[in-house]
């Protein structure tokens, strides 16, 4: 046993951080940190930078253009990120397509694709849940005909992320009406540009505009637009949503929310007295800080685990459990820390207004974050579905 | 003992639960939200008109209602239809006092609050007050008859649109002293006055307010001269059961949204109702849902009864009303899924309602401190 | 509404507590208090104080001795018994038996088995619980097989509180073997002189041994000790287990353990201050006082509707959940209170030997009684499955 | 970074863990609570020929090992199979103390610690000190060479049986006061020593020890006059480390038995571990379970670290093993029924044992106070 970083590692870890010293933008930073949605130009830009450095793709083999690191380096470098507030790389093409094309694309199409990914010439998007399919992914319904060297497909997307910045979308369709829920289902690419589609945005509780619809009317799609084999695209998706796994505990995330929770709690005056020392606010804080203490612990035996080669198990969905619901109590104890002034309602925390916020800067997005992230326990397989993972592998009824 | 609603109250219940029903659906409500002021006069006059205004006020204010269970029984139904009017902050925050200490002159405004013809905002919370009721430090200097008032009022509910504003400001002692303060009924026209209003989280909006060397008339003050303390803790208290009221009316409505979703909404082939997961757990929320339902059933029959009885239970409510609320909200979400995030669906209002009620009069934290202090004392 | 009692209620209520200040032995107030065990005649000559004026079955009729009081003055009666430290009516004959005699029982029945448990010459207990049939009750199998005028009863019950103590047992016999699970079940009324009946205790977690199994092997049982039809015993014991219900919520007991809680945490010195003024056991104390400040409310709620003649539904699942919740965190406020004191075993709490304790007189019982009221939340129909009542009556699925 | 554990403590978990599963069931466990002495001197002789005393000393000590993950893989182990022999008490409370601040002679002892020959007892808490560790109110005056001790010890683990005492005693100072603690070797015939034992809830004996003008000679002392306190602390958070991995190991048996529970056992003809509301539940103990198991990875990693961050890792894991305890070991009990309730079955004890270490060195309450004290300092 031992609980410190290698020498090579520590090394790593302090390169990371110089190099957010030195490249990220602090008017990204800031956004961050205050809650705002960045532009997609900044967004764009952030993974320039990254790319630039060859460390857009942390989780691609160098092969593809990726650093080949290990567990233990992808959570380092995730972990300075998310303390630096650097923004999030956007997933869709780095993190969930990539790995799709590296293992099931063909080879025109991971030279196509791939290199695209980096240089971002292409904003992919996330075309899987439908309405009435939320967890359920099997039961989806948007169909894929092939008509000579086309499919036409129709149905819906729902809870697409970013869609509205998307120039491609990854789907889910289904190529086989006959066959039974999570058989007959393909994997397409599909350009956005196409005739036929329509995105809608969704409004959000928080009045955020950050998920949509996507309308599919007899939409063209070219068949080498299919990646792997007809049929076979539920295969993939679970592969992905492995993947997806990646950082599923938001350890950088939370060590971050809990000093900004901190920050707070020591400007708030509560009788005379700053909050954080107010004894029942420090006792919140405290069993937080101390779940997180052992999550995080539990997060780097799953990755000194994978850095070994030993694929995790139900871990993962473990870490996706305690890893949000921490989340989200970091996220409420900010707006309780707020206080009086989480009530105001600040748009450009979420969608990139700028009107001047009522009160201190820090409780602007309070209220939003803690509402917006109630989705950490629903998307991503909900708390509930893991819950049923986890029994069903060890109580095996 | 006795806990059927009496005939007049159980009509006053019955008309506007009839009324809301049919005139407040989400999409009437965001756009409300979404509008002007953030609140709408037609409703606000008719709500008058079914005397919901009359109801908060003793027949001797010129109401006929004003106890305890009369506030409980008009904001449970506003709470059940998400109702976003500043209703509490005209009739019960300023309303209440003018009624309980005004002059006979101020208290002629008390027919035009039951009316529904003027909206007022009771202007007290400051930067650094937090959730202290008796932090000010707002300046009133008397010279010659004329006060000056300069400090700084934030999160005035309603304080960009009403018509009257009622501050609190102190004339004598510390900042945390409940001697001294004062009440000052001030036009917000009256020069000096910087008033920027913005919208809330659940509806309603709330302004931040400057006061910069506000003269206002000494016939301007409302009650004795730094002895507003007592009158101002008591509307607040009669204040917070309404909070607590709406709280539980907008969680039952959340419950039933939540149990007509389980119902129908299908995932792996069965009603999502019949996993047993979401059964024990929707039986844990019903079960506190009827916690909530007692505890602001018992700070209601406790708002007539003396200081410190009335305020332990009115701590006990509130604190209970903000732990509860957390828990339906947050699990009324969590069970629908994704739709539940979605501004066009009920219960996302909802949700935001009963959460950001914890943020109005103290939370659940602070009001738990003060039930113990108040056991102690 | 009101919150208020009637004056005859209050009235009422100062009688109860006058009998109870001028009859309760204070030995038998002490020791309830002190969480140790009454033997079998101090419960008996309880019981005959009780009767004596006419106050031992609160739930009986006048036609059959009770003093035909509502709900109301139960709840009241029961509050201040509670209050005082009163010990508690051995329920099995006059709360359990009593009203199924009533309801279901032939007039030789009434005539003979009424009066004797009023008069305390028959300690009864009850043969429900069956090894494997937990919470399941439709599923038990000690048989009864008719022989002329007798039934020759087979198989073992357990969960027999007190069991040791009786003479007679009422239980739930299997007689018709082809039946449906709930179907074919009869009631019968045992004397536990009869030959083929063994009892032999259960020793509990806190060392306790209130509880027994019971076998019978070839027991022969009089066919009139058959209460109401053969076959009929399920609907009679789903009418016990309604009239079990009375005083579900324990109000009284949570009420009574919340001040013993509070005058330990007066005792205690923590840090240099009494306990009490620690501000996270105060905030312990003040969460769950406020919990139970509504649940007795909610309990009025039923109460008063019961007293106007409306039979509780679902509510009484409500109050047996969070009653029993409530109590069992008020059992671990003591708990935590007593401090390391809570760690010496004290053998006299709860089964009346009498060794002098270790540390305060408070600290004895509290580690005991924690443990044995994890029970309160297991039996009288657990807590699941009075969730699933209240599930399925709301959402009928 | 490497969460394995070195061949020498994987052998010894191996070899330990063997010896247990063979040795020690419940009902051996149950006779060898109601014995006299509370523990089986031929287990204790056992162990300590396996190697479990000398893998919590150092090589320098005369032990094998000694760090936290020699104590935390010793401990999940005896927690694991409820053992209740106090060998926390002699080897590391007592042998941890005479090791560190022991002088030569003293140190003679640690030998016979190893190979199981002698029992020991600290004897430090006192009736009114509760989890206040620095709180001695047992006064030391030293004349003419000889020590007479007066006071009271409570809850002694081990104090009735043990063959040599540790007794805590103050020389100056306040009661509160860290400065002015000394220690004392005490040999339990000495004059003025009145011994009184009990057994404890969950296994194990403890002593009342009532010292009145016990005289000792000054070579008694343990380590600097009035300077024990360091040493105190730090053999406490060690002994801390050692209760946390054994209600981890308490906790995995909870948790195997309620498993294996839930799969054999039958309700409405299903058995009760496919009913899905226990299935979450289920879910959520083992999240817990890993939860415990890495806080106290993380307190053994930190034991050998600087004072401040030692303590309030060793704070982080006792507030949460005791949060974690609770839960484990009621919920544990409840999805068993009525079964887990008695002597015989084996979870019983488990269910004790977890619950009552919350009572051991500090609740879970007294060390959330600390750690964030001792991160505000």
């Amino acid at each position: 046993m031992d609980l410190n970083y290698s020498a090579e590692e520590l090394a790593f870890r302090e390169d990371v951080k110089q190099f957010l010293s030195d490249n990220l933008p602090a008017a990204f930073s800031d956004k961050v940190r205050k809650g705002q949605s960045l532009t997609k130009a900044e967004h764009e830009d952030w993974h320039a930078i990254l790319n630039g450095r060859g460390w857009l793709a942390g989780n691609w083999p160098v092969e593809h253009g990726g650093p080949g690191w290990n567990a233990v380096e992808r959570h380092i470098f995730e972990e300075e990120c998310a303390l630096a507030f650097a923004p999030r790389i956007v997933p869709f093409g780095v993190s969930m397509l990539g790995p799709v094309l590296h293992k099931f694309g063909n080879d025109a199409q991971k030279a196509h694709w791939l290199p695209r990914i980096l240089n971002g010439d292409d904003w992919w998007c996330q075309g899987y849940s439908e309405p009435g399919a939320g967890s359920d992914l099997a039961s989806l319904k948007t169909k894929a005909v092939r008509e000579g060297d086309h499919y036409i497909v129709n149905g819906q997307k729902t809870w697409t992320t970013l869609g509205q910045h998307a120039n491609m979308i990854f789907c889910l369709v289904r190529t086989d009406p006959d066959a039974k829920a999570q058989e007959g289902i393909s994997f397409l690419l599909i350009d956005m540009d196409t005739p036929g589609i329509e995105v809608r945005p969704i409004i959000l509780l928080d009045g955020s505009a950050e998920v949509n619809e996507v309308w599919f009317t007899d939409v063209k799609v070219p068949v080498e637009n299919l990646v792997g084999e007809e049929n076979k695209g539920w295969t993939y998706a679970k592969y992905l949503l492995t993947h997806e796994r990646t950082n599923i505990a938001g350890v950088g995330f939370s060590t971050a929310g809990l000093e900004s929770v901190k920050r707070i709690a020591r400007a708030e005056m509560a009788g005379g007295r700053p909050l954080i020392e107010n004894p029942h606010f420090a006792a919140r804080l405290a069993k937080v800080e101390i779940d997180l203490m052992a999550m995080a612990t539990t997060n780097l035996r799953v990755i000194s685990k994978a850095a070994q080669g030993q694929a995790p198990g139900v871990e993962s969905s473990m870490l996706k459990v305690k890893g949000t619901v921490i989340r989200q109590d970091i996220n409420d104890l900010a707006r309780r820390a707020a206080g009086p002034y989480a009530l105001p309602f600040a748009s450009e925390a979420v969608d990139g207004m700028n009107e001047p916020p009522v009160g201190p800067d820090y409780a602007a997005p309070v209220a939003a974050q803690y509402f917006n992230n109630r989705k950490l326990s629903i998307y991503g397989g909900s708390n509930e579905v893991q819950r049923q993972i986890i029994a069903k592998s060890t109580l095996g009824v | 003992m006795d806990f059927n609603l009496t005939e007049e109250r159980q009509m006053l219940q019955d008309s506007l639960r009839r009324f809301l029903r049919d005139k407040y659906d989400t999409e009437t409500r965001n756009k409300i939200i979404d509008s002007e002021t953030g609140f709408s006069g037609e409703i606000w006059q008719e709500m008058a008109e079914l005397g919901v205004i009359g109801a908060l006020f003793s027949e001797d204010d010129g109401g006929f209602g004003g106890a305890g269970f009369d506030i409980a029984t008009v904001f449970e139904e506003l709470g059940r239809a998400g109702v976003v009017e500043p209703i509490l902050d005209t009739a019960l925050l300023a309303g209440g006092l003018i009624a309980e200490i005004g002059n006979d002159t101020q208290k002629g405004m008390v027919e035009q609050i039951i009316a529904g013809e003027i909206h007022l905002a009771l202007a007290h919370g400051e930067p650094g007050s937090r959730y202290d009721l008796s932090r000010v430090t707002t300046t009133a200097s008397e010279v010659d008859g004329t006060i000056v008032l300069n400090g700084r009022k934030s999160v005035v509910s309603n304080g960009g649109t009403a018509g009257h504003l009622i501050v609190s400001a102190r004339e004598t002692g510390d900042a945390q002293d409940p001697d001294g303060i004062s009440l000052f009924l001030v036009p917000p026209d009256t020069q000096g006055l910087l008033i920027t209003s913005s919208q809330l989280i659940g509806g309603g909006h709330s302004a931040e307010i400057i006061l910069d060397d506000v003269h206002i008339p000494a016939e301007a003050r409302l009650g004795p001269k730094g002895k507003a303390f007592p009158a101002l803790e008591h509307q607040v208290s009669r204040a917070t059961v309404a909070l607590c009221a709406e709280a539980l009316g907008a969680m039952e409505t959340a419950m039933a949204l939540t149990i007509e979703y389980l119902g129908q909404r299908k995932q792996f082939g069965r009603p999502i109702g019949s996993f047993q997961a979401l059964q024990h757990r929707t039986a844990d929320l019903l079960i506190e849902l009827e916690q909530a339902r007692s505890i602001t059933i018992l700070a209601a029959g406790h708002l007539q009864d003396a200081r410190d009885i009335r305020e332990r239970h009115v701590s006990a409510a509130k604190h209970l009303i903000g732990r509860i609320g957390r828990q339906i909200s947050e699990e009324s979400i969590q069970m629908h899924g994704g739709i539940a995030m979605t501004q066009e669906y009920a219960l996302a209002h909802f949700a935001k309602r009963i959460v950001m009620i914890d943020h109005k009069l103290g939370d659940t934290d602070h009001h738990m401190e003060r039930f113990i202090a108040l056991g102690a004392a």
